[in-house]
Formats: structure tokens, sequence, C-alpha cells
């Protein structure tokens, strides 16, 4: 315990991971029924460990990785360590995870302000911070993998919020369900790995795989399982229909957890153990194909949606498919890098849209539109500042971290990978405009006889009298992402030098872990090497071509006067009907649940216990009392009747032994 | 024999006499004195409680062992011994059955019919638990078994609920057929050992046949089976969970379940190697079976304590799985499950019994809603339920980790499917939460009062037995594995 | 005369006689006393094996006697029950007791 | 010559005893008034208490006196005055039953006499008849040494007997009124 106190780097760790647990707890048991103090010791423990995430990126920019760990317990030969592994990949998740937590905690003061919940909306931000926060910096697969658990935990918690509502808690249950068919992968390919290998260090892994540690069917099989979890969390194919129905959440939830971190989750763990998993070829094509498809799917389920966040969380899956097939691909600091500032921007997109619906009450961008919403100038210019940012215009971030991937995608042999990445990024940049044009040049104006108008003066008037302290509450963490989003882009190069940096470092950690990151440096720099040898302008001018051509096609339908604002998809009913029912996914898994396991499995066997079992059991009880009811006939409780026929059969006993 | 260590004060019959004496005491209150009997059964249990920390915390497991031992000959002719002692296996059990105990007695503080009776039997069912958990000789084992049985028939057909003449009646069969296996088996290996000793360390020195023992284990697996309400003997559980007062469902769903297990493994698997490991597939097999089915099965159910009853079918499948695999992870996890499971099928039905308490009814359509008027209340149900789903950082996580472990290695195919059981049982369990707590407010339960902090007492015991046991397995598992190691290296 | 053929034959008279008494007398009185007669051939038999065939003369007159205090305590426990029987039921005929008619 | 005078007076008196004992029990089962049925009891045990005499037991013939033929039939005698009123005539014996019971009996009684014939009866070893082991005092000192236990239960059953037989008694008593 002492060293936790001697070692300021440890101390900082410790202090900043595990202090919204306790804030948790102290919410949940003391200070339930005081919401103001119930977010205040939020926030202040969240803003403790945004701090300390920083200072640790600050102090260890430079230093090798580090590892902690003690043992957690022994079991056979099985050694479960509990430890933190701080290199740079989990330090730059860790500030991401710890400052947009905390502007989301921020913004949450407002948007939340008045609900009968706020201090168990806060409970749950501050478990979600601690098992995310410890999720990433996790020494061990298995320690990972137990925090993974709890963020989803917490994630079920938190989209079931309003769990009044019949649908969140719904969309709760099912995303706790879905990531658990994932996570079932997940934990049998660490066992098989526990099983084969013996050891779930991080870098241990890193290292055997790059080093053919492992054997091959070892590496391909677990790899693939452990895929499954990143199917699950990240909400590929065909798992992503959760994470559309966990927008039933509280907004700022769907932007911290639905977008930003908690579903980056898994994309993080590709890349956390990206050197294992780059030593199965089969296992990265199979994740090449599951991030295309995703990709593709969830951005044609975006084009046809008039739901604010639903739009948003298609287009996270679709970010999501992004990552997987940059990482899939071998772009290790492309995915890396498009999570970060995807986090950014998202988290940007999601809390605007909070603003537009604390504001007006409905999620559907149509009537946003025509009750003003562009009246609300703030969010409005940093909704168009994300949606920039998120279909990859010059300078947003979102404009170097998609072309990092175009690149990584370029690079790969076969060329349908890159046209579906154009293709994708066509799509983003339509259904994202969409969206803003929907807002910012509704159809026939501005409604002028909505409900805000009673009061008089402008919108802008009204949030100054109405809800000052709320609407700058959230204002301000909005600002704050949008100028990240303006800038962060141009730290690319200082960021993968950072990324790659570790592998020129050599530390206590390059015995093992050395040369595992050598591996990632050499894929890495192959991917980026072909890409700028395959002639970057041309990608670059593809690039900005694909977005620009997106909202172009957006303009034209929605935004220039007398656009019909249909969407060309309108003209195919069944095409429209098929995105909007989410390609019938959700439809197959219901009546699949409902019809094998509610009506086939579950019935059957609760008749089996009853007929078959009980069934049994009883009549092997009836029998017994029937012919116990046959058998008492002769107890006529005639006693002397009784006696004589045991006298006489005694008597005929003797006789015949006798005689 | 050598890693035996007599204890100077026989610390286990004391524990066993704070039962017997509380018993006693009761039986000599006036029943009018209701309180006066609560206060005097709570100070047993909690006595009971104190004996039972200490004995854990004095147990050394970097000896292991067996220790605190008491051994008297009692019946020379047949060689009965008064022989007591703690290892790895059933020191856990002691410590789970006198928390649950001590929680079950408070859980019940409300109760206002026939208090006395209800004490002093829950004391001698108690009694018979530890007299098992803590015995060395089949035949003292067998006596205690049946002593643990019997009072469950009065305490649910008196203090019992729905259909409690039926669910006592069905349990009460179903344990006794259990009895009719076990003892001619315990008496054939007496027989088989020479017919001079019940001592069980005696008799397993004396290397039964391989007949022998695949007779006998067969015979003691399906005997305590029944209790450990392994698949297809498992319908007793939920309905008679269902007919019984919540803290005869805590005591036998926590404990008396566990007796099952415990028999396996201290009777079937220590005299019996060679029989387990030829009957070690079917173990696999039925303990996968109860894992799948009884998650399956308790998707369909609308009575709240049906459902926690086919939960612990599934999670006593983990066990039996753990069982089988004959390895020292698997029979860790599955002590270690025995204990989680025990926690928190308690805690479960702890909740319920205070839902039932109140609202009546125990139909879950009828449940809707509760969160909003008793959020405490919910609160421990909603946390039993992660527990039942293997959340980690709770208890039962690290033991169906070891077992899962253990089982994808020993029987592949069983190991994935009993995997399989992990998403059914989080479907199921939150299906339960969502249809009991959330939803709109129900107006009938709309003046129900939450769980005083009173009463929250025991359920937050509860709660932080399962958390302190996820957060530091190792407090659990060094002591386990002390005894399991040398255990394994017999089969 | 004194032969130990004699005093059995003797004795499993005195049985029979008794066994008659108990199977035909309704009576609940007269079965007991029949009892009695059942009770007092054993003894004899008892004491005549003790005396021609048994090493130890002791035994059997100790038998008899512990037979003879259990027959005391089951004429004071017979004759309570009957008069309890009689109380409840105005009648001691065995035939009207017949409550556990199954 | 004495001794066959001694023998001849014994003889008869045996005799006389075995008639007396069967016509007792005849009196006892037969006659449908239970008083003569206590007073063929009380003969036919009287009788018994003679055959322990000619058996060689003093002390257990004087018991059979004090217990049966002193107590129980007492007993039994209270018991009648406090039931029935002894007027009542009862109900006419079935006759099947009563052939029955005669056929069960008399089966029984050949059977047992028949076993009791057929069998070579052996001394066990060590069979020494002496008159003097047949004393009271070696009777006393048994019950009091090695038959101590067997002495204390008769008392404990006995004490327990009464308990009971008053309880049943004085209960049924409280419940019928």
């Amino acid at each position: 315990m002492g060293a936790i106190f001697r070692d300021p780097v440890l101390f900082a760790t410790v202090l900043g991971a595990n202090l919204p647990f306790f804030t948790m707890a102290v919410i949940l048991i003391f200070t339930r029924h005081n919401p103001r103090l119930s977010s205040q010791l939020s926030v202040g423990s969240i803003a403790v460990s945004a701090v300390c995430a920083i200072s640790l990126l600050a102090k260890l920019f430079f230093a090798p990785a580090l590892q902690y760990q003690t043992l957690w317990f022994v079991s056979g030969k099985l050694n479960i360590v509990f430890g933190y592994y701080l290199d740079p990949l989990s330090l730059l998740m860790l500030t991401i995870v710890g400052i947009i937590a905390c502007l989301v905690q921020i913004y949450s003061l407002g948007y939340m302000a008045g609900d009968p919940g706020y201090s168990r909306y806060y409970a749950f931000q501050s478990l979600f911070a601690w098992a995310m926060m410890n999720m990433v910096i996790a020494g061990s697969m298995l320690q990972l993998f137990i925090f993974w658990e709890m963020v989803g935990l917490a994630s079920y918690f938190l989209i079931g919020f309003y769990y009044e509502k019949w649908s969140a808690s719904q969309a709760g249950k099912k995303a706790f369900v879905m990531n658990r068919v994932g996570d079932v992968g997940f934990f049998l390919g660490l066992i098989l790995l526990l099983l084969g290998f013996g050891n779930l260090g991080i870098p241990e892994l890193n290292h055997a795989a790059s080093t053919h540690g492992l054997s091959q069917g070892l590496l391909t099989a677990s790899a693939l399982l452990i895929f499954c979890g990143v199917i699950g969390k990240s909400a590929q194919f065909p798992l992503l229909t959760w994470l559309p129905d966990a927008m039933e959440g509280p907004t700022p939830v769907s932007a911290l957890l639905h977008s930003a971190t908690m579903v980056a989750a898994g994309v993080y763990m590709f890349s956390r153990i990206f050197p294992f998993f780059s030593g199965s070829h089969d296992a990265m094509q199979f994740a090449l194909v599951i991030g295309t498809v995703t990709m593709l799917l969830s951005s044609s389920m975006a084009m046809v949606t008039y739901d604010l966040k639903q739009v948003w969380a298609y287009s996270t899956v679709s970010q999501l498919g992004y990552m997987v097939m940059a990482l899939a691909s071998g772009g290790y600091f492309a995915g890396v890098f498009h999570l970060t500032t995807h986090a950014g921007f998202k988290a940007l997109l999601f809390l605007c849209s909070g603003i537009f619906i604390h504001e007006f009450h409905t999620n559907d961008m149509r009537i946003i539109g025509k009750q003003g919403g562009r009246k609300l100038k703030i969010p409005m210019v940093c909704i168009t500042v994300g949606a920039l940012a998120l279909a990859g215009v010059f300078p947003f971030s979102g404009f170097f971290s998609k072309e990092a991937i175009l690149s990584v995608l370029a690079a790969q042999p076969n060329k349908i990978w890159f046209a579906a990445g154009l293709f994708g990024a066509v799509l983003t940049a339509y259904y994202s405009f969409r969206l803003i044009f929907h807002i910012l040049l509704p159809m026939g104006g501005i409604e002028e006889k909505h409900h805000h108008d009673d009061h008089g003066g402008s919108s802008h008037e009204h949030e100054e009298e109405h809800h000052g302290y709320i609407f700058w509450a959230m204002a301000i963490p909005v600002m704050i992402l949008a100028g990240v989003s303006l800038v962060l882009g141009f730290a690319e190069h200082p960021l993968e030098h950072f990324i790659m940096r570790s592998v020129n470092v050599p530390g206590e950690l390059a015995a093992h872990g050395g040369a595992a990151l050598q591996t990632v440096a050499h894929v890495a720099a192959e991917g980026a090497g072909h890409a700028h040898e395959s002639g970057s302008p041309m990608l670059l001018i593809l690039g900005v071509s694909a977005g620009l051509l997106g909202i172009f096609v957006a303009w034209l339908e929605y935004g220039r006067k007398g656009a019909s604002r249909k969407g060309f998809l309108s003209h195919v009913p069944a095409i429209w009907k098929l995105f909007d029912l989410r390609w019938f996914m959700d439809v197959f898994y219901r009546k699949g649940l409902d019809t094998f396991m509610y009506a086939g499995l579950t019935s059957l066997f609760t008749l089996n216990d009853r007929r078959i079992i009980d069934g049994g059991i009883d009549g092997i009880c009836i029998f017994t009392e029937g012919s116990g009811r046959l058998f008492s006939f002769l107890q006529s409780g005639m006693l002397q009747f009784n006696l004589l026929l045991m006298v006489l059969c005694a008597g005929a006993a003797v006789l015949y032994f006798v005689i | 024999m050598t890693a035996m260590n007599m204890a100077g004060f026989p610390i286990l019959t004391t524990i066993l006499m704070t039962t017997i004496v509380g018993l006693l005491v009761i039986i000599f209150i006036p029943p009018e004195k209701t309180k006066l009997i609560k206060q005097v059964s709570l100070a047993s249990a909690s006595l009971g409680l104190v004996l039972c920390l200490w004995l854990y915390h004095a147990y050394d497991f970097q000896k292991g062992g067996l220790q605190f031992v008491e051994r008297v000959l009692w019946v020379k002719s047949i060689g009965i011994y008064w022989f007591n002692g703690v290892d790895g296996i059933n020191l856990p059990m002691m410590l789970l059955t006198s928390v649950v105990l001590f929680t079950g007695v408070w859980t019940m503080w409300e109760l206002e019919h026939r208090v006395k009776e209800f004490f002093a039997l829950m004391f001698l069912l108690v009694a018979g638990v530890y007299g098992v958990f803590m015995s060395m000789d089949l035949f003292w084992i067998f006596v205690w078994y049946d002593v643990s049985l019997f009072p469950m028939y009065p305490l649910i057909a008196i203090w019992g609920g729905t259909r409690k003449e039926y669910g006592a009646m069905k349990l009460t069969l179903y344990l006794l057929a259990g009895s009719a296996f076990i003892l001619p088996a315990i008496l054939f290996l007496w027989a088989k050992g020479g017919g001079h000793t019940f001592d069980l360390f005696m008799l397993q020195k004396i290397g039964f046949t391989p007949y022998v023992q695949n007779v006998a284990f067969l015979m003691l697996y399906l005997g305590f089976g029944i209790l450990a309400a392994v698949w297809p003997f498992h319908t007793w559980s939920p309905v008679g969970h269902v007919a019984a007062p919540t803290a005869v469902s805590m005591i036998h769903a926590g404990v008396l379940m566990k007796l099952g297990a415990y028999g396996v493994l201290r009777i079937g698997m220590t005299l019996c190697p060679q029989g387990a490991v030829y009957w070690s597939h079917l173990m696999a097999l039925l303990g996968t079976i109860g894992i799948i089915y009884g998650a399956i099965a308790g998707l369909g159910q609308t009575d709240l304590k049906y459902v926690i009853g086919y939960s612990s079918v599934s999670h006593m499948g983990i066990v039996g799985l753990g069982l089988a695999t004959l390895s020292v992870n698997g029979i860790n996890g599955a002590v270690f499950q025995m204990f989680a499971h025990g926690i928190m099928t308690a805690l479960f039905f702890s909740s319920v019994g205070f839902i039932y308490d109140r609202t009546h009814t125990k139909i879950i359509p009828e449940l809707g809603g509760l969160s909003k008027t008793m959020p405490v209340a919910s609160s421990f149900f909603i946390f039993a339920a992660l527990a039942g789903i293997g959340v980690p950082l709770m208890a039962s996580f690290w033991a169906e980790l070891l077992v899962l472990t253990a089982a994808v290695k020993a029987f592949p195919v069983a190991g994935i499917l009993a995997c399989m059981g992990m998403i059914l049982s989080a479907l199921f369990m939150l299906r339960v939460v969502q249809r009991t707590f959330y939803g709109e407010k129900n107006p009938r339960w709309e003046h129900i009062p939450d769980v005083s902090k009173f009463l929250a007492v025991p359920r937050v015991i509860l709660m932080s037995c399962i958390l302190f046991f996820g957060l530091f397995p190792k407090v659990m598992l060094d002591v386990i594995q002390s005894t399991v190691i040398p255990f394994v290296t017999r089969f | 005369m004194n032969s130990l053929s004699t005093y059995l034959i003797i004795s499993a008279l005195l049985f029979s006689l008794g066994l008659l008494g108990i199977l035909q007398r309704r009576n609940l009185i007269g079965m007991l006393i029949s009892v009695e007669l059942l009770l007092n051939a054993a003894n004899l038999n008892f004491m005549a094996y003790n005396r021609f065939l048994a090493p130890d003369p002791v035994v059997g007159q100790v038998i008899t006697l512990f037979v003879m205090g259990l027959a005391a305590a089951e004429a004071a426990i017979g004759l309570s029950i009957i008069l309890a029987l009689y109380r409840k039921m105005h009648s001691i005929n065995i035939e009207a007791a017949q409550k556990m008619k199954g | 010559m004495e001794t066959s005078g001694l023998n001849t007076i014994l003889q008869f008196a045996f005799w006389v005893t075995v008639a007396l004992t069967v016509a007792g029990a005849a009196i006892a089962v037969f006659p449908r008034n239970i008083l003569y049925n206590v007073l063929g009891l009380a003969l036919a045990l009287t009788g018994i208490a003679g055959f322990y005499l000619f058996l060689g037991s003093l002390f257990v013939a004087l018991m059979q006196l004090l217990i049966y033929v002193g107590a129980i039939c007492i007993a039994i005698v209270f018991a009648i005055m406090l039931s029935r009123p002894l007027h009542i005539s009862a109900p006419p014996r079935p006759p099947v039953k009563m052939w029955l019971s005669i056929l069960a009996s008399a089966v029984f009684f050949v059977g047992v006499v028949s076993v009791a014939l057929k069998t070579k009866w052996q001394c066990a070893a060590g069979h020494v008849y002496k008159a003097s082991q047949w004393s009271v005092e070696n009777i006393g000192n048994a019950l009091l040494t090695r038959y101590e236990l067997v002495f204390e239960v008769i008392s404990l059953v006995l004490l327990v007997a009464i308990i009971g037989a008053v309880i049943t008694a004085g209960y049924s008593r409280r419940i019928s009124s």
C-alpha cells in the first residue's frame, strides 16, 4: 500500500482512476437526497480525474511505458494479476475519457437540472467514469474484460435511466444482452488464451504474438473470439442495433458513452492488442469485412431517419466501422487517431443536439427546424463545426483522421476497401448535412407560432431570461469541444510521434514489449508509407471531394431553395423501409427470440418441468397413494379380525414347517 | 493425516452448540415473548457468526489440511467417531452458513405468527447444516444431514406461501429420496471398508476397488445431487422456494442446496476418486444442461420466486460442472461458486421476501414499476440480479471464470455451452428486473413504505459480502485451494 | 409328569385359550384378561426352560419377574385406556372402536 | 419308599393343579359374565403359581400371587366396576367369528404342541439342577448385581405406566366433562 503514496505516478493513476468509484458509493449511500451535493461531488471528482489524466500524459509524454502490477489471486496454475499499464495509447485514451467525461458532466448540470433522478444520474456517471478509466489503463486482458463489463453495466443503467419508459428499459436490456453475446466470445477467447498461453498481460500477449510465441491456430481462434467482444461493444455488424436504441438514455449519456468513449472501447481494445491481432491474417481480414459492412449498413440507416440522435448513433456506428477498417488494414495510428478526433466531434454533435432537444422537447429534426432551431446560435454553429468535422472537411479534425484512414485503405492490395471507404465518406457527408440543412433551412421557413413566442422576444433573450445558468452549463462544454475539433487535426504529427514513439525508447519494457511495438510501427509505417507513395495528392483530392460531394447532394435535396426535402431514397419506398427498419435486423432478432426462445424452448422446458418431470414424480406419488388406498381396505379397523388373520397365518406357517 | 491439527478448545462443537443452545433457550421462553425470542435468536446467530469469522481468520491456509480437529471415539464396535474439523472446503461453507443464518434471522424480524416455533425449527435446521459441514464422520454427516432436512417440512407447511403443503411435501419427499440413496451408499462403503470405521479419512486410506467406487459414487451423486438441484431432479427447487417463507428460502437455497454439492465433494470425491473420474462426463453433462435449462426455463416464469428458483438451478449447474472437471480451478471455482451463490441467493430471497411482505404478491406482471415506490428494496434485488448475471467484481464472477476455464479445458463443448448460459442468464435476470421494477409507477403500491434502515442492515451485509469477495477473491481462494490442490492429486 | 414337554403342553393350552379369548371376546376387559393368560403361558415356558435346560438358574426367573412387571404396567395402562374409551364411547365393545379403519 | 409316597402325592397335586389351571383358564375365557372371567383368571394364575412351586422357585410363585392374583385381578375388578354396568346383557356372539377363532386357536395349539414334542430338547452345557441355586437369596443377589439394570428398568417402566395411566384416565375425564 505504501508504494502508492511513494510513487507520484502510481498515486495519480490510482487516484484518478478510482476516485469516481468512491464518489459513486458516497452518492448512492449518503447524498441520494441531496442532488446538488451529489452533482458537485461527481463533477469535482471527475475533474480531479481529468487533471490526473492530463498530468500523467504530460509527465509521461517522453517516458517509457510503465507497468504496475500486483498479484490479485492465484488459483492452481492461474496467476491473476491486477495492474495498470501506462503507455502512450492508454495515456491518450485516459486523457480523452477524463476530459470528455468531465465536460459531459458539466454539461449535464444544465441538461439534467430538475430531474428527479439527478443524484442517481451522477452516481452512474461516476460508475462509468471509474470503469472506463480502469479499463483504459488495465494491465491485463482479464482486467480489461472486467472493466469492460462494468462499463457495459454503467451503460445499462444510463440507457435505462428513464426507467419509467418501457422503451428505455427495453433498450437498456437489449444493450446489455447484445453486449453479452459479444462478451461471451471475448470471454471464451480469453479462456483459450489463458489455457493455451497462460498469461493475459497486454504487453506479454503482444510480445508473444509478434515473436510467434503463440501457435497460429490458437492465435487466430482467440483473436476471432476476442473480436466478438469488439463487435458487441463497438456495435459492429451483426450486433449493431443496440446502439441506436441506446439513444433512449439522456443525451449527455449518448454523447459520453454511446459515441465518444464506451463504444469506442471495442476499437480501443482492438488497438490495445493490435500486434496480437495483426499476428493473425485471417482475423484481420474478418475484422476488415465486418468493419466495412458495418460502416456501409449504418450509413444507409442514417440517411433515412429524422431523429436527431438516431442520425448520430448510426453515424457513430459507421465511424466505428471506419476505425475497425483502419485497424484491420494495419493502420494502427489511423485508427487510434480517428478514435481521438471522433470522440471530440461526436461528443460535440451529441451535446449540441442535446441543447436542441432540451429546448424543443423533440428529437425530430424537421420540427426543430421549423420551430427555429437555427436561432440558437451557439449550438447551431457548433453542430455545423461538428458536422464539417464528421464530413471530413479541411481544417476540421475529421479531415485529418479520415485522410489517414483512407490512405491506409488505399494501401490495401484490394482496392475495394478503399472504394468502400470513399463511398462511406460520401454517405457520411450526405447524412450529416441532411440534418444540418433540415435545421438550418427548414422547409417553409420558421413557423412563427411556436410556443416560445408567447414570451415575446427572440429565443436568445429567452435563453438569457429563463435558464442562464443552465444554458451556459451546456454551452461552455460545447464550445470547448468545438474548439478542440477545430485544432485537434493539426496535432496529427505530434500525436503520431507520441503513439509510435515508444518503439524507439529502450526501457525496461523493451525486453518484452519492445518487439511488439516494433511490429506496430512496422505495420503502420508500411501502411502509411504505401499511402504516401501511392500518391497523396490524389488521395487528398479524392477524400475531400467525397466529402464535398456528399454535402453537395445534401444541399441539392435539402438546402437549396425549392428543394424537395425528401431525399432521393424516398423514390424507392422499399429501400427506404429497408433502411428505416435497420435492414430488418431487429425484426429478425425479435422474431428469433420470440419464436425460438420464448415460444419454443422456454415454454417447452416449462412444460417439461410441469408435465413430464413433475408429472412423473406426481405419478409416482399418485401410484403410492393409490396402492396405499387399495391395501388400506385390509385395515378394516376390526382388531380381532386382524389378529385372527395373523394367528391363522402364523399357525399355518408353524404347521407347514413342522409337519 | 499428518496435516491434522488437534484443537485445544473445541471451537467447532462450540459453534454447533450456539445453535443448539439457542434452540433450547427458545424452547423455554414463553411463546408470547416474541421480542425476547427474536433477540435470543439474533444473539445466538451472531455468536455463531463471530465464531465462524474467527475460525476463518484463524485457519492457517499456508499449512492447509484439516485444522481445529476434535476426534473422540463414540461407538467402538462399528467405529463411529465424534470427528470434526475444518479445511479449505468446509470453512467457506461454515462462514456462509453463519452469515446466512444471521441475516436470515434478522430478515424475519417482523414475523408475528408462531414466532417461537419458527425460530426453534430454524435453529434445528441450521444445527444440522453446521453438523454436516463440520463433521468428518460418515455416520454423523448422515445424521446431521437428515436433521437438517426434517425441519423443512413444518417450516414450509406452516409459514409458507403459495401452495405450501404441496411445496413442503414435494421438497421433503425429494430430499428424503436423496437420503435413500445416500444411506445405502454410506453403509456400502462402510461395509466394504471392513465395517469398523465411519471415519472419512480412515476410509479414504483403504482405497476401494473401482467397482465399489463407481457404484458408490453414482449413488452419492444422485442422492446429494437431488439436494443440489441437479437436472432433472431440480423441480423441487422452484416449487419449494415459492412455498417457503423468506428466511427458510434463504437458508435453503443459500446453504442447504450447497450441502448437496458439498456431499458429492466431501464424501463422493474423497472416497471414490475413481468413481468420480468414471462419472465425470455424466456430471459435466447434467451440470451443463442445468445451466442452460435453468436459465431458459426461468425466462418464462411469472412468479418472482420461481425465477430465483430456476436461477439457482442454473447456478448450481455451474457448481456441478466445476466439480466434474476434477481440476484445481474447477473445484476452486465450484466451492467459490457455492459460497457466492449462497450469499447471492440469500440476498435475492431476502429482497423478494420484503417485497412480498409489503405487497402480498410475487407475480411479476402485478408488480411492475416498483422502483418508484421502493427504490432501496429494488436496488437490493437489482444488485443480486447483477451478481447472478456474473458481473465482474462480484464474487460469482470469479467462480464462473474459474469453472468455465477449467470446463473449457476438460470438456470443451460443455464449457462453450456453459458460456452461452451467461447470455441467457443476463437475458432472464434483466427481463425480471425490467418487468418488476421498471416502468410506470404503479398506483397500487403508492403508499407502501420503502425498506427501513433496520431491515436494510442484513441485506447490506449480504451485498457487502458479495462485493468484498468480488474485490478480494484471494481471501477465499487461498483458503479453498490449500485443500483443493492436494485433493485433486488423487484423480 | 415333571418333564419339559408337560409344561410346554400346558403352556400351549393356556396360550391357545388366551388366544381364543382375544380373538372372539368383544369385551375389552375380557380381552385384557386373555392377554394376561398369554403372558402367563409365556412365563411358564420361561420357567420351564430355565428349570430343565439353562445353565444359569437365575435368568429365567428374572425374565419372568420382568414380564410380570411389564404385565402390571400393561394392565394399568390398558385399564386406563379402557376407562377413557368407555367415557368417550360409552361402550367397551372392541367392534365399536373402528376409527382407524382405512 | 418314602420318596415314592411323596412322589405320588406330588404327582396327584400336580395334576390337580393342572386341572385347576386349565379350568380357571376356561372360565376366564368362555363365560359371558365378565366377573366370572376375572375369577377364572385368578384361579388360573394361582395354578400357575403352583407350577412355579413345582419348578422350584418359591420367590416367583410368591410374586405371581402378589402381582397377578393380588394386584392385577383387583385392578381388573375395579375397571369392571368403573365401566359398563354388569346387568346390561351383551349381544349374542356371532357364530362365524366363534368358529373361526376356535379354528385358529386349534391350529396354533396343534402347531405348537407338535413343535414341542418333535423337538429333541438338549440341555445346555453346564446345566445342573441344584435346589440351593433356586433360593430367594440367590435371586435377590442376582437382581441387585448382575440384573440390576433389569430391576431398575422395571421400576422405571412401572412408574411411567402409572403416570401414563393416571393421565390417560384423568385426561379423558377432563375432555368428556
